[in-house]
């Protein structure tokens, strides 16, 4: 059991625990959070997929994806915000899946 | 040498001129008429030429476009494709000079003629289609094109009708769509061969006993064979020139064009027979003519029962096609001919007698032949060859029918033949008394002052012609031209061991 | 153990233990005004004792500046956020204008 | 099982993360979950540290956990909460799935053979100094796969446009302006962060930083003079020169990567002489726009035109 | 700037133009609908000439920044993605002239169908740019990035017409549409922890049937059937489609469900299947949820009320036949494989165009209601005949290209012995056929025309000739069929290296 496959299975129990939120969540806000967390699960074992042992230099690649994947989860996080703004300014409730 | 420019230009002036009409405006008259009539006229000359060259030179006409891997889309004028396209040309300069009469002033001309001139050029497609995709693909264009004549008055009745029609017939295209492909999957090829293209296969009976069940059972949708014939009837509520061409000639004449395609130059008769398929398409055809006829005895409307007489001719056709025979043969090819020109005479009669005095039920009848002398006579002379009466034209093909019938050892044919001429002068006869034997309730209305014809020349001209061209069919029988000469010519083709040669 | 790492981990050590003392601080006290008083003091003095530690360890002067930095940064951070809690704290009391 | 080889750090860091997350989504008030969100942000850095991934770090805490975290926070008055919890089939259901991805996700990484895995990292360092800069990330971000980092940036413009078109008037932000204590620390923060992104932008090219960590401390800044409501700060009025800013980055890229390849070389292939001061100059306009995209995208609307008065 | 070079790059003017227009529209705002427009011909122009380019035979080939393929990332085109392209180029340079008008700054917002009529350009151009870098893209990774400024886009043009509808549909594309990327990512992340490398090419010698890429595959393909609203996860898109503006929901239904449909073939047929992991029962499933696609969107289109909803439910159906095609023939460039290249493409010319049409019978008859629908004179004779024309290609009547594609459907499944498949394929075709024909049926409807006085169709040559845009777009639905042999024999061309 080594230290990249623990943090990794971290990762993928902040996956499955933001999938399950993600879906049964009933409020915008909470949704929003829950894919951004989705995320962050996934990058998590990505980071561990460049983890080589202490002192082995890390995988450089897993980590460039993981800058792209945050920069990317921002401005998606940035437009569903401001889109849930205008669902609840319009009316709409926040619908459910 | 196989020119390809002739059939291209014999569909051409059908398909191109459509989408002209398309965007006339509604109130140029003079130029959609011209333009509808000259088109008739050079599509009649270009298919004369084409009958001179292929019956006579024994020239080969063929156009092909490659179209999906494995199968092009093909135009060949073999005999059996020039018989239905001098038909339907003759019949479409006809009904065109009729339908100018007829809908004078009506709303929507540019549309009408353009989906009318768009029918015709899929009937052209359907003859002369070299292979079953070019015939599936006029067959549905068929439908399409159809569709807006049907429901051309727009009123909810024919949208009614419009909407039956559409299901029957998209209904039946999907049948032979899945037939075609399941024929092209398991046999490798769709080409229409004298004597059938799987004569010689090796594919086990259930697959094509089921293969042929979906063409013909699609096709039979068309040819309104009884259990899919209710479309028929309902469509009668379309104007007089739509049920004169299309559901007289074109649409039922493609359904029935359809199987004799299939029966002798997919499968051919022999191999038919030999799957066993023959004998119950036959008996379908006779159970049709049968029940046609008894269900036409029933209608006062007389648009209704030439409809109901209409599913019982068409029947003839499929008949003659399903007898193992030579003659059965001949007799079924011409009666596709016949049949179309003695259902049209009627039809366009009854929309004269319907556009003049108003008359819709055929108890209504008495005494028209004083008023309108010239179109009952029409209509006698195609309701006594619709019986048989000897020297008329439908004679001629019942007798080669029954002749065939017993030549195919089927006995029982002699006897429905027999029968269904008694159906036919049983619901045939009581108009013609009618017309010329009773007395007007009250006097007709007297014919507008200072027109020296009965009913507007275009109205009456073409039944009178069509009219002759039956006795003409019936008295002129034996001449090379004939719908019986060319029958017996592509019966040589299609059958094997007869005599080959047109002129013997 | 050389000597630099003991004295790191007893400074270490004893950052935790303020640290420790700041958050009990928060749980206990009764009210805003309390609580980020223990949140500012402690927690700084607790974060300036590990950065001390870190500084001990550091490997070069360039490392140890930086390190320095950050904690002034952190000061000025967080003595500015808790002036602007209590404002907002003490005007909500007699609230008038809207939480930003 | 080879024996329990992670050590009490990677327990700790791995259930507090776990923890954190569990409780972000649980709790029912809102605000309190935004404060868990941001600490869940700090925490997951510190585990990205652990891992050896420094320039992730970075990120993570600026805009993962710092302007997400602000973003959420400046957003919420305008969300209502509603805490009506879905129906019990599709709970049920949920957590089946749930439960079965991680089932399956465990069962899969448990197979992979983490000591010997083939990855791309030896062909990286292989060809790193042909790359022009020594920080592998920084390598393989802007010359390996720069094509990824020029699409992502298209991805911030799409999310600019998205959020200008959303909202044409940004909601109503009251600025600090009388507060003495805060206009202190602003004139004294505001340049150290511009000199601080400056420093990270210029590191990149050697240690963890680069363009994604100086844009985000950039924007910090850019913040804090909106936050003080300071009048011609970038993002009070929609200027024509704040929008040719936005884009910036993205015209700089697509300018140096089709100039490179005009005398006949690949897209994007850098002379290997001229590699690094490209890339530097890639990550300068870069930083620029992120730095602008994440206030935008903070603003949550497009500020008033010029002319326009209202606020 | 680049075209003086001695062979313009194609492939690379695809992608970077766009992003470039995008810019440049999104800074000059007034100018936008005119730099837009230029943008997009210059693309269109560019994408044909990288077909002509690969119908040659060269399929098209470039390791960016000059670095090998495992470490950098390749631009590949085959025959598929050089058509695809094109495809993007010449829909998007019709729906763009259809946009030039209603987006006009003189319209009223109402008759522009949106409240923000300046960000349709920027908008369409990053879509564009993306939905070219994803045909072009044959890196894992990379797919993703471009899958992401696809539906982002997609998004933003959902959101585009302002209605409160729109907003709750977008929110929901949004969120389904960010979960299927990183479900797709997590599949890229395994298969990179298991064979550390992320190029296409290279993977398909690497990859092995074990339990590590089966679940890869797995939760690649559950990402992408819910991008591109597979039967049960189709929830999201008729609402989107629906309500979004015209010109944007043409661009939707016609364009970007194929980009994610394109990527499960690209990886179904190449990585996947040489590989072994395609395996039957993986196909059976998927072609099953395809068949439910056709009947269930069929059927919900049957029972459609507004015209647009009728056209989204005939796009569920439309994936469902793409997907019908997996368990087929395993063979690259066999007949499956042609079939739903065929599918594909005829449907984005047809879609397209009926989407457009809705755009003028909701301008000129206010309302979308089928019920309400009349032969009145104020449509254009031109709309109900693209209408048709479009109608016969989408139920795929002959001579249409939609035709052709079924027919091939029909061999290959024909072939592999799927009777199933052919009895779903001709109960789709006859409900489409109802469906569409419902509404071809009240174009002979004749109702008194409502006193309200008919709008006067814009005057002016353009006006008119933005009129034919849709029909020229159905035209070469029904072209495709006629012509198919070209399209074909380009498919042939192979995946260069």
């Amino acid at each position: 059991m080594t230290a990249a496959l623990w943090h990794a299975l971290v990762g993928a129990g902040l996956f499955s625990l933001s999938l399950y939120h993600l879906i049964v969540a009933q409020d915008l806000l909470r949704r929003i959070i829950a894919v951004n967390l989705l995320g962050t699960g996934l990058f998590v074992i990505l980071v561990a997929l460049g983890y080589r042992g202490p002192d082995a230099p890390p995988d450089p690649v897993p980590h460039a994806l993981v800058l792209t994947g945050i920069v990317v989860a921002v401005s998606a996080t940035g437009l569903a915000l401001a889109l849930a703004r205008r669902v609840h300014a319009s009316g709409g409730r926040s619908e459910d899946v | 040498m196989t020119e390809a420019w002739l059939p291209l230009a014999i569909l051409g002036t059908s398909l191109l001129v459509s989408p002209i009409i398309f965007s006339l405006p509604e109130e140029r008259v003079r130029t959609r008429t011209l333009l509808n009539l000259g088109a008739a006229t050079l599509k009649l000359a270009l298919v004369a030429w084409l009958a001179w060259r292929v019956g006579f030179r024994g020239a080969a006409y063929e156009a092909r476009l490659p179209f999906v891997p494995g199968i092009d889309l093909v135009l060949r004028a073999d005999p059996l494709a020039v018989l239905f396209v001098s038909l339907s040309s003759a019949l479409w300069l006809l009904t065109t000079i009729y339908a100018v009469g007829y809908l004078d002033g009506a709303p929507n001309r540019s549309r009408f003629f353009g989906f009318f001139s768009l029918c015709v050029a899929s009937t052209i497609g359907i003859a002369m289609a070299g292979n079953l995709l070019t015939f599936l693909l006029f067959y549905e264009l068929l439908t399409i094109a159809t569709y807006p004549l049907v429901v051309h008055r727009e009123t909810p009745e024919a949208r009614r009708a419009g909407r039956i029609y559409l299901a029957y017939t998209l209904g039946g295209g999907v049948l032979v769509l899945a037939g075609t492909a399941w024929l092209w999957a398991a046999a490798g090829t769709l080409d229409f061969v004298p004597q059938g293209v799987l004569a010689g296969t090796t594919l086990d009976g259930a697959t094509l006993v089921a293969i042929f069940l979906l063409l013909v059972g699609g096709l039979a949708v068309k040819a309104a064979m009884v259990p899919v014939h209710g479309w028929l009837p309902i469509a009668m509520v379309a104007p007089a020139p739509v049920s004169a061409l299309l559901h007289a000639v074109a649409v039922v004449k493609a359904g029935a064009f359809g199987i004799i395609r299939v029966v002798h130059e997919i499968y051919g008769i022999e191999l038919a027979t030999r799957l066993g398929v023959a004998t119950p398409l036959a008996a379908l055809a006779a159970f049709t003519i049968l029940y046609g006829s008894v269900r036409a005895l029933g209608q006062d409307d007389l648009k209704k029962r030439l409809a109901f007489s209409t599913v019982s001719q068409v029947s003839y056709v499929v008949l003659g096609t399903a007898l193992f025979s030579p003659l059965a043969a001949i007799g079924g090819l011409m009666h596709l001919i016949h049949q179309g020109l003695m259902k049209i005479t009627m039809f366009m009669c009854a929309g004269n007698i319907a556009e003049t005095l108003h008359v819709y039920k055929v108890s209504g009848l008495d005494g028209v032949g004083r008023r309108l002398p010239w179109t009952m006579g029409a209509f006698t002379v195609a309701a006594l060859g619709m019986i048989g009466v000897p020297p008329l034209a439908g004679f001629v093909s019942k007798w080669y029918l029954a002749a065939g019938g017993l030549d195919a050892g089927a006995p029982w044919v002699v006897a429905v033949l027999l029968g269904s001429s008694a159906l036919n002068a049983a619901y045939f006869l009581p108009i013609l008394h009618r017309a010329w034997f009773r007395e007007p309730p009250e006097p007709w209305p007297a014919p507008p002052p200072g027109a020296r014809l009965e009913a507007p020349w275009m109205l009456l001209l073409p039944p009178l012609a069509t009219g002759l061209l039956v006795a003409a069919a019936g008295l002129l029988a034996s001449a090379p031209i004939s719908p019986l000469g060319w029958a017996r010519f592509i019966a040589t083709g299609e059958i094997p061991g007869l005599p080959g040669g047109l002129i013997q | 153990m050389s000597w630099a790492e003991i004295v790191a981990a007893t400074l270490f050590g004893s950052g935790a233990f303020f640290f420790l003392g700041g958050t009990v601080g928060l749980l206990r006290f009764p009210d805003v005004f309390t609580r980020l008083h223990a949140l500012t003091k402690a927690d700084n003095l607790g974060l300036g004792l590990i950065a001390l530690g870190a500084i001990v360890l550091a490997d070069s002067l360039w490392i140890a500046l930086k390190i320095l930095l950050v904690w002034i940064v952190v000061l000025l951070g967080s003595a500015t956020s808790g002036y602007l809690v209590a404002r907002h704290a003490r005007r909500g009391s007699n609230s008038r204008s809207p939480p930003p | 099982m080879s024996g329990l080889l992670i050590s009490a750090l990677d327990l700790v860091l791995g259930l507090l993360t776990l923890g954190l997350a569990a409780a972000t989504l649980g709790t029912r008030d809102q605000a309190r979950m935004l404060m868990l969100f941001v600490t869940f942000g700090g925490v997951v850095a510190l585990l990205w540290v652990r891992l050896r991934a420094p320039d992730v770090a970075l990120a993570e805490a600026s805009i993962g956990a710092a302007l997400t975290g602000g973003l959420l926070l400046r957003m919420r008055p305008m969300l209502p909460p509603s805490d009506g919890n879905a129906p019990r089939p599709i709970r049920a259901l949920a957590a089946a799935l749930a439960l079965g991805t991680f089932a399956a996700l465990a069962w899969a990484l448990s197979l992979v053979d983490w000591g010997a895995r083939p990855s791309l990292a030896g062909p990286v360092f292989e060809r790193l100094p042909e790359s022009g800069v020594t920080n592998p990330v920084t390598a393989v971000l802007l010359n390996f796969r720069a094509y990824d980092t020029l699409l992502e940036v298209a991805v911030l413009l799409v999310a600019v446009v998205g959020v200008w078109m959303l909202s044409p008037r940004a909601p109503a932000l009251t600025p600090l302006r009388d507060d003495p204590l805060f206009l202190a620390l602003l004139r004294l923060l505001v340049p150290f962060l511009c000199i601080l992104a400056g420093y990270l932008l210029w590191l990149g090219s050697f240690a963890p930083g680069g363009a994604f960590q100086a844009g985000a401390a950039l924007s910090a800044a850019f913040l804090f003079l909106l936050l003080a409501g300071v009048p011609d700060a970038p993002g009070q009025a929609d200027r024509a020169w704040l929008r040719a800013a936005l884009v910036m980055g993205l015209a700089v890229f697509i300018a140096v990567a089709v100039g490179v390849s005009l005398r006949g070389a690949a897209l994007l292939e850098y002379p290997p002489a001229q590699a690094k001061n490209l890339i530097l100059l890639i990550e300068a306009a870069l930083t620029v726009s992120i730095a602008l995209t994440l206030m935008v995208l903070f603003q949550g609307g497009r500020p008033a035109s010029r002319d326009g008065a209202d606020p | 700037m680049s075209d003086a070079l001695p062979a313009p790059d194609w492939a690379v003017l695809t992608v970077l133009l766009p992003l470039l227009g995008a810019a440049l529209a999104f800074v000059a705002e007034r100018q936008a609908d005119r730099i837009g427009f230029a943008a997009t011909t210059g693309v269109a122009l560019s994408s044909v000439m990288l077909l002509l380019q690969v119908a040659g035979g060269a399929p098209y080939q470039q390791s960016i920044g000059g670095w090998a393929v495992p470490l950098g990332i390749a631009l590949k085109a085959d025959g598929l993605a050089a058509l695809m392209l094109a495809m993007t180029g010449l829909v998007g340079l019709g729906v763009a002239a259809q946009a030039l008008r209603t987006m006009a700054s003189e319209l009223p917002p109402a008759r522009q169908g949106t409240a923000a009529p300046w960000a349709f350009w920027p908008l369409w151009l990053l879509l564009l740019g993306g939905l070219n870098a994803l045909y072009l893209s044959a890196d894992q990774f990379n797919l993703y990035v471009t899958l992401e400024i696809v539906s982002l886009a997609a998004v933003g043009l959902t959101a585009l017409s302002g209605k409160p509808e729109a907003f709750t549909a977008a929110m929901r594309y949004l969120l389904v549409g960010f979960l299927a990327s990183l479900l797709y990512l997590l599949g890229v992340a395994l298969l990179y922890a298991r064979y550390g490398v992320l190029d296409i090419g290279t993977a398909q010698s690497l990859l092995r049937p074990e339990p590590v890429a089966q679940l890869a595959m797995t939760v690649m393909l559950a990402g992408l059937a819910l991008k591109s609203a597979l039967f049960p996860l189709h929830f999201w898109l008729p609402p989107a489609h629906g309500n979004a503006a015209a010109s944007a929901s043409a661009l939707l239904s016609a364009l970007v469900v194929k980009a994610s449909v394109y990527l499960v073939l690209r990886l179904w047929f190449d990585l996947f299947g040489p590989t072994g992991l395609a395996t039957e029962a993986a196909g059976l499933l998927l072609g099953l949820l395809g068949a439910g696609a056709i009947l269930w969107g069929s059927l919900q289109a049957v029972l459609a009320e507004r015209l647009k909803l009728l056209v989204a439910y005939s796009t569920v159906a439309q994936v469902g036949y793409l997907f019908l095609a997996l368990p087929l023939d395993g063979t690259e460039r066999g007949l499956a494989w042609q079939g739903v290249a065929m599918l594909a493409l005829a449907h984005a010319f047809a879609k397209s165009a009926m989407f457009l049409c809705c755009q003028i019978v909701q301008d000129r008859l206010g309302h979308d209601r089928i019920r309400a629908l009349t032969s009145s004179a104020k449509l254009p004779r031109s709309t109900q005949l693209t209408l048709a024309l479009a109608a016969i290609s989408l139920i795929g009547l002959p001579p249409s290209g939609g035709f052709v594609g079924k027919w091939l459907l029909l061999q290959a499944s024909l072939e592999g012995g799927f009777t199933l498949w052919t009895a779903v394929i001709m109960a789709g075709t006859l409900l489409s056929a109802t469906a569409m024909f419902r509404v071809l049926v009240r174009f002979f409807a004749a109702q008194p025309d409502d006193p309200v006085e008919a709008e006067a169709p814009p005057p002016g040559i353009t006006a008119r000739l933005i009129d034919l845009v849709p029909f020229a777009l159905a035209a070469v639905a029904i072209l495709l069929g006629l012509v198919a042999t070209w399209p074909l024999m380009v498919l042939q061309v192979g995946a260069g290296g």
